[in-house]
This record gives C-alpha cells, structure tokens and sequence, in this order.
C-alpha cells in the first residue's frame, strides 16, 4: 500500500517534471523570439516572428497551468516562469541561445520545427489527454512555423552569397546543439514506459532526412562535426540563460506579493 | 489644349472634387484629386504610419520584462498589432503612388514625422499601462472622427485600426487598475505613470486651432473631421472618470467642471515643451530613429537574399517553360 | 523652535539626497566601464578602465555609506545601490548611456573627468568635511582619469580617418547631455547657499574652454548643436538605466534576507 | 666548421646548459638554450597567460550582477588582476622570441590552448566563489612549484603571480563561507558550485602521471618541478577542511584517508569528461573564443588610431628636429 502510494507520487513528480521541461522549452525559445519584435528585416517578419513567439509562449502557459494543477499546491503558471531560478530551469540549450543574425534564429527554428513536427505528432498518442490536447493545438502551429523556417531557408541558403554564408555558419555554430533534443534520462524513460511522454529517439533519423532534404535544396551542407554540447534536461546551462532569466524575471520579483 | 483651358479644366475637376467630398463620398486611389490633397494625405497618413512603427519600441521594450506571461503575451500581441496597423497604412500610402521604400527613407532623414509621444522614455511597467491607456485613448478620439474622412483606403484602415485600438486601450486600463489597486509601490508606479504621459497625451492632438496650420484646408477636404481642440476635449472628459475610478490623483491641479459648457475646463498645456520635445531634445529622439535605421540596415542582406532567390526562381521558371 | 526643527530636518534630506546623487553619479558610470572588462582594445586598456571603473565604484561606496549615516536609519550601502528603484536615482543622463564603442566611452570620460576636475575642487571647499573628503581623493583619481582621456581623445581624434570619424561622431551624440550636469534645482541651490553644495554653473565657461582646446589638439570639432536632454536629477531617466538597474540588482532582490 | 664539429659544438652547449639547471642556475633570455626547451617554454607561459586572458570571462560574466557593491568591486579588481597577470606572462614569452600579435593569433586559431577549466560556464553566483576558491586555489599548487622553475622570467613571474592568486583564493573561499552560512537557497547555491567546481579543478592538474606525454623532459628542464599527481594530491588534501569548515557535501563519496600515505585516497575522476570538454564540447568553448576575436577585431581601428597618432607625432618630431 505505502509502496504503491508512493510510486504513485514519484510517477506524478515524473509527470510535472515532464510537463515543466516542455514548458521551459516553449517559454524560453518564445522568448528569444520575442526579442526580434521591432528588430526585423521588415514589418511582415516583425508580426511573423511576433506570432511564432506568442504560440510558443502560449504553449509554456499551457504547460505551466498544467503542472499547478497536477502539484495541487495552489501554484501559478508564473510562479514556475517567474520564480525558479536557473538551475531548475530544465529547457533544451538550443533554446536559450541568443538570438543572433537572421539567419541564426531561422536555422534554430528549421530544427526546432522539423523536431515537433515529429515530437508533437508522437504526443498526440500519449495516455495523458493534457498533454495530447497541448499536443494538436501545437501541431497546427508547427505546420506554420515549420513552412516559415522552410522557405526561408531556401530563400537564404540559395539567396546572395552573403546569406548563403551566414546560413551556413548559424547551421554549423547550432549543429552541436542539435544532439541532446533525442535524448532522454530516467525521469523520461519511466513516462516512455508508460505510454505519456515521447522517446525523440525514435524519429532521430527521420529528423536527420528532413533537416538534410531541405538543406540540401537550400544549397547548403550538413555538418559532419563532432562536437555536441549537453546538459539542458539537467538545468546545466550555457551562460545565456541566466541573464535572459535576470530580465525576464526582474520586475516580478522586485515586487514580491504584487499582482499583474 | 491652351494654358487657359488646362487652367479651367482643373478647376473644373477640382469643383467636381469638392462636390463629391461635400456629398461624403469616397476618393479612390484611381480618381482624380488635387496634387496638394495627395501630398496632405501622404504626410498625414505616413506620418500616422511611421508613428504605428515607432511606437513599438516604447512598449517593445518591456516584452522582455513584463511581469506576468499573460501580460507578456498580451503586450507582444499588442506591439505585433502596431506593425500590422503600420503595414496597413503604409498600403493606403502607396496606393497614392509613393513606394514603402521612399516612406521608410523619409523617417529616417527626418524630414517625415512620427507622433512626438514616442521621444517619451518607458521608465517602469506602469508606463506600458499608461501609454495603452492614455496615448492609445487619445489615438483612438483621433482615428474614430477619420472614420469618415474623405480618401477611401485611409477610411477603411481607420475603421479596422480602431477597433483593436480600443481593445489596446482596455489592456492599457486594466495594466493600471491592478497597479493602482495593487501594493503601496503598485499605486504609486501607477500614479507616477499617469502624471508623466498625462500631459503629453493631451499634446497629442496637436496646438490649439487658432494656432494649427494645416487645419483649415485638412477640414474642407474632410481629411480631418473634428478640430484639434474638440478632440482634445473629448478625451480630457473621457479620462476624469477613469482616473477617479482608479483613485490616482488627477495631474491637472487646474481641472474643474463647467457646467455651463457641459465640459471640463483644463489647466494651461505647457506648450514649450511640446515643442522643445518635438525640436530634438525629448529623451528618445535619436534613439527611436537609430533603432529604427539598425534593424533596417541590419535587415539589408535579408531583403537581397529574399530578392536574389525569387529572380533565380523566376529564372528558373522560365527557362522551364522555354 | 518646531520650524527650527523642521529646517534643521529638510536641511539634513537636502544633504542626503545631494549625497545620493553624487553616488548615484558614480555608481552607474562605473558600472557602465566595468561593462568594458574583457572587452577592451587589448590588455593594458582592460586595466586602465578597470581602474577607473573601480575609483567611480569606490566613489559610489563612500557617498551611500555617508549617506546612511545621515539618515541614521541602519540603512547600509548596498540598500541604495540596490532597492532603490529606477525613478529614485538621481544621476546625470550623461552616465547611463550605453557603453558605446571606445570613441563615445573615451569621449564621455573627456566631459565627465573635465567636468569633475572642476566640481571636485570646488567641492574640496565644502564646509561639509566628509564631502571635502570625498573630494579629495576624487581630485588625484581625476588627474588621472583625465590625463587618460586627454591622451585617447589626441590619438583617436588624430589618429587614422576611421577613429576621428567615431570620435566626432561620439562628441556629436553626447553634446546634447552636456548641459543639466551645470544645472541644479532648489534642493542643491539651498546647499550651494549654504556652502556646501557645489555650483558647476561657475566654472561652465572654463570647461567649455577646457574641452575645446583639447578638442581642438585633437582635430576634433565642438558641436554647436542645439539640442539637450535633461532630467536626470529628477529621476526622469533613459530607457537605459533601467536596463542597467535590471542586472544589477537582479540577484540581491532575488534573495531578499541574504547577506553576500 | 663541419657538420660533425657543429654537432659536438651543440652537444657541449646542452651539457653546459644541463648543468646549470642541476646546479639550480637561472636560465635568462640571453642565454644559449636548446629549441626544444624553448619552444616548450613557450607553449607552457603562454598557455598559462591565454588562461589568465580567457579567464576573465567566466567571472567578468558576474561584474554587473555581483550582489553587493562590494563584492563588486573585489571581483572587479580580481578579474583586472588577471589581466594583469596575462599581461605579466606575454611580455615573460615575448623575451623568448616571440611577438603578443602571434601568441594572440595562436590563441584565436586554435593552435595555442587555454585551461580547459574555463569551458565551463558560470551559472550562479556561487560559480564566482568557487572559482576563486577551487580553480584559482587548484592553480596556486602549480604555480608556487613554478616559483622554482629554470628559466628567470617566468619563475619570477610566479613569484608576483602567486601572491595575487592566494589573496584571490582567499576572496573566493570567503564568497562561499557568507553563501553556506546563510539563507537556505544560498547554502545550496554553494553546494551545487562546488560539485561542478570540484571535479574539473581536480582535472586542472592534467592526466595521471602514468599519462603524461610532456613531463620526463619537462621535469629534467626543472620547466615542472612536481609530477601532475602531486600536485593534485596536496590540492586535494587542503581542500578537505575547507569544505568541512563550509559544512558542505564533499563530492567525491569515495573519498577516505589513508592512513599509511598520510594522504587521502580519491575516488577516479571521469577522465572522458575532461577530453570531451577540451575537445570543444564544453558549454563554453566556443563562445570563450569568440568573445575574444569579438573583442579583439572591434579594438582594431583603436589600434591602428594609436599606432597612426605615434607615427605622425615621429614625424612631426623629426620635422621639428630637422
């Protein structure tokens, strides 16, 4: 009885780590997206980027609510966004890297959108009907996003030299992040194991087919470096989390007891 | 066809013009119109235009900062918003037969104007309250009287703009109520944002009449519907109740009730700092317009990649099909 | 005897609110060059603008500390640095400016170090002995600053096409902030009434003559531009000191309580 | 001379220069040495001044946050130390034929390394404590066995070196002792720094003896003077107390004292790790570098102004003279 009470509890503590990751993930990547917002190359990508950040932002909510309501302790989807130090911050590296040239944020968006084309899609099947409804909310914005990111890929890959250039080095400077988003640990594997969360593993290849066939259209050459940098699921960040974290949590913080 | 027909011939189609503006009928791009009519609403729309784009950063600057995701996504919606309304009016300019390319280089030398509200700095969250309220709410007296202004793609835009306009301006009002229902600091945050973007929102609908140049002209074109003044009005009325409800102090010490005019009578508008803002001395000036020229610059080798992949397309096209 | 009281009380918040201005003055200048560490045109520069980043910083220290034993409340030093909020600092614009590149920092420096050549000599004859003190050791960290400044400003304004053009470039951008930094309003004229304030007023023709004729060694033009900003000793600041403010005070207002 | 008289001529300066190095006789910039001694030398100085160089980054990371004005301060001054002290060792490699231009070049292409410690990011400001603690504390142990090294310029350099770095230890350990005595987030704060500090310090002192490619002839040259595990070793035994005295977790669960050496016994230190972040998967690798070329390509035009505004002031000199 007080074994299966307590499996119980560690197999919920699994489920609202799981859901707060993915949740990291959005808010921070949606973040960085925010960050073009009057900084474009013209007014229609200000309002485009704009509504790729409002979706993934809209995801982190989603994600956050979910977890108040499965700790049960009367938390708020901001006090996860606001209060958590960087530590616990659990998202993917690739996601909290600034948001440098155009054709940086374009590249990270191509692999992020090809990962959740597949990943959303396998969530879809989950046992938890939360997170299947997260799920096909965001695969219809994934189809958007991910023609974006497509075409403008193919736009700057085969475009001027100069942005065949920066494509190509955004490709090669994110290629080493692009390992840790198939991996899991055991938090994840005992949710894999019961039907709840995605094994990115699965469609690793699959990834790798889709990311080279538009590359490749693009005129541009996937990297074969060996480098890869990990760490994100274990809140083991890159220096760039933190100062996005400062800003972003300041106001809330400098006020504690206020409401927005 | 002599000089002196050509003369008559104008006024001839200016008198039709007048007419047709008299009977509140549309100007459409294709028709006819007086040169300075068209040059009038290039100024006054590109400016409007430049001032949707610009007003971004004001606001764009606390995205990365607001307090709660709800906000956070509310204000992105917002500033996302600003640039459609930009996009739009910038459509109705070039449909008067003036590229996107000419307006933007115009904002950045200067000599095309942006609402001198934008030189103002956001110091603190209340400012994004208070600028959705007030600069918002003042807007919006503005656009709602040019729903019926005379050029018929300016009226439509209008007509679009202020419905979401006035949905900024709820946001706007219900960033304040919390503030200055909230904590000590909260009311105070609140109270100090309205009395910085108080007076610079009445200034907002530019000087008095007996002192506005293009005024008289704008109204018989029906380009401008409502006097400075009048609209001015509107909004001071409109605002007392609003800041009693919040239980902020009003920051006209002069403010008082005529009952006779049916109207609140207003302390002086300090018009030197109007024009001392406007003049180049405002916090932001330099900055708004070197941001603005950055991100375009920056943007550069994005617009020629996005036009080098679409001429090798058609290239490509083309030689298919040959 | 109460009206003596209460003369006595706002003659002791003139001081400590003119107190917290000069610290506030220090703090966020030495804040913006410490911005510079590892950042610099090679080593030796890393080490100088350090130094003068650590003489504002020091500055700043003495006047919050002075300040806190004014108001005898058991306020320390860092209670001013770091809760205060950004409408309560008191510093002229001209020191919350971004860093800029080295042109616009070495050019603000000019203005700042003549200016403060002036101020501090004039502050050593404060009948206030702490700000005397203050003074004083302001004055040999000014020599040197400004010997700095002096330096630079000849090199890069003589130097190649490319230096002179940042450097007039950055004289013409700041000229406008110029101006308040010689004004003041009641609270400072009260002091300069009596004698402890200083009034920059007095000497603003002699660092006008100051910094054209260096201006003038160094090729450079003096701007005859018309416009000015002010606002600062009101609190009416830029955009960019709350930024500044945001990751300064981040980590203590994180962790209200603790002590570092 | 003949080939084998030139031979036998090197063979006698190599005994020579041997001896001296037995006899505990300084080497000077002067003197004779062999290519392989010097070339060594270079590699070893110059790649402890990358990592004084790129070693301001982790910590400089934390100037603008540091929670007290003090502690700012400190760190600030501690990071221009380390400039200093990169200045100190490109000018101690410069007397070996050597220019600062090709060190930095060597820096930025990758052909010169830097202590891999620096791959690591600073996360928390805990991070800046145990840096100063562990990583400058593990650096001590090399550098005061460097006192007594063969060649004069660099055994004096550490002599200066070292009294910086312990004051740095000291500051470090002192930023940890106020963050493990205090609040409870604090005190874990200065757990989790020094778990990811613990181990990559240990690894500071480079492979196990048994491993060691440059250390038979480096010993000989008296270039090292302590073998990589001894070092490690004493690191390990001083750091013991300290982390007592924290009240702190130590991180190695397999640490237990050994009576019989007097030493404690570790557990093993995941050697995979260290190759993989030297091999550029650290979460810094990348970005160290790039800052530094960042930094360096935007300093140019300031360079060159300097070197223009000289040779124009020669001129004029010699114009004056003439």
């Amino acid at each position: 009885m007080s074994t299966s009470q307590s499996s119980d509890h560690d197999s919920k503590q699994d489920l609202i780590n799981y859901v707060l990751r993915l949740g990291d993930d959005a808010l921070i990547l949606g973040h960085r997206l925010s960050e073009w917002v009057s900084r474009g190359p013209f007014l229609e990508e200000d309002i485009a980027l704009g509504n790729v950040a409002l979706d993934y932002i809209g995801r982190s909510r989603m994600c956050y609510n979910y977890a108040a309501e499965l700790s049960g302790e009367g938390k708020t989807e901001d006090d996860f966004a606001y209060l958590r130090d960087e530590r616990q911050f659990q998202n993917f590296l690739i996601n909290e890297l600034p948001r440098g040239d155009f054709a940086y944020t374009i590249a990270r968006q191509l692999f992020v959108d090809v990962f959740n084309k597949h990943y959303l899609s396998a969530l879809l099947q989950s046992k938890d009907q939360t997170l299947a409804a997260i799920a096909a909310k965001g695969i219809k914005e994934t189809q958007y996003h991910l023609r974006r990111s497509r075409e403008w890929t193919l736009r700057l890959g085969d475009g001027t030299d100069e942005s065949h250039q920066r494509m190509q080095t955004a490709i090669d400077e994110l290629w080493g992040y692009t390992h840790e988003i198939f991996e899991h640990d055991d938090i994840e594997q005992r949710l894999i194991d019961a039907g709840i969360a995605v094994d990115a593993a699965a469609f690793q290849k699959q990834w790798l087919a889709d990311v080279s066939a538009i590359l490749a259209e693009a005129t541009l050459t996937v990297p074969d470096a060996e480098w890869a940098v990990r760490g994100g699921r274990e809140g083991y960040h890159t220096e760039h989390l933190s100062l996005l974290l400062t800003e972003m949590q300041f106001v809330y913080r400098a006020y504690p007891n206020a409401k927005w | 066809m002599s000089t002196e027909d050509q003369i008559e011939d104008i006024n001839a189609l200016e008198q039709k013009f007048q007419a047709r503006i008299d009977a509140e009928q549309k100007i459409e791009p294709k028709d006819w119109m007086p040169d300075a009519y068209r040059k009038n609403l290039i100024r006054q729309i590109s400016q409007h235009a430049h001032s949707e784009v610009i007003g971004m950063q004001p606001e764009g600057n606390w995205i990365t900062r607001a307090p709660s995701l709800r906000r956070k996504a509310v204000l992105l919606a917002k500033v996302q918003d600003e640039a459609g309304h930009g996009l739009y009016l910038y459509s109705a300019t070039e449909t008067l037969g003036i590229s996107r390319a000419e307006l933007i280089a115009a904002l950045q030398d200067g000599s095309a104007k942006y609402a001198s509200i934008f030189n103002y700095p956001t110091q603190t969250w209340g400012d994004v309250g208070a600028i959705g309220w007030l600069v918002d709410g003042a807007a919006i007296c503005n656009q709602v009287s040019l729903q019926r202004t005379s050029y018929g793609p300016y009226a439509r835009g209008m007509i679009r703009i202020c419905k979401e306009e006035s949905f900024h301006q709820r946001q706007g009002y219900q960033i304040m109520i919390e503030l200055a229902h909230g904590t000590p600091e909260q009311k105070q945050m609140a109270q100090d944002s309205l009395n910085r973007f108080y007076w610079p929102s009445l200034m907002m609908f530019g000087p008095h009449d007996s002192e506005s140049a293009h005024s008289a002209r704008s109204m018989q074109w029906k380009i401008k519907r409502e006097t400075n003044d009048d609209l001015r009005q509107k909004f001071i009325d409109q605002t007392v109740p609003q800041i009693e409800y919040l239980g902020l102090e009003h920051p006209d010490k002069d403010l008082k009730w005529n009952e006779e005019r049916g109207h609140y009578d207003s302390g002086e508008i300090d018009w030197e700092e109007f024009q001392n803002v406007i003049n180049g001395n405002g916090h932001c000036n330099r900055q708004r317009i070197q941001h603005h020229v950055k991100a375009h610059e920056e943007g550069a080798w994005v617009r020629d990649a996005q036009n080098a992949y679409d001429q090798k397309r058609r290239a490509r096209k083309a030689s298919t099909a040959a």
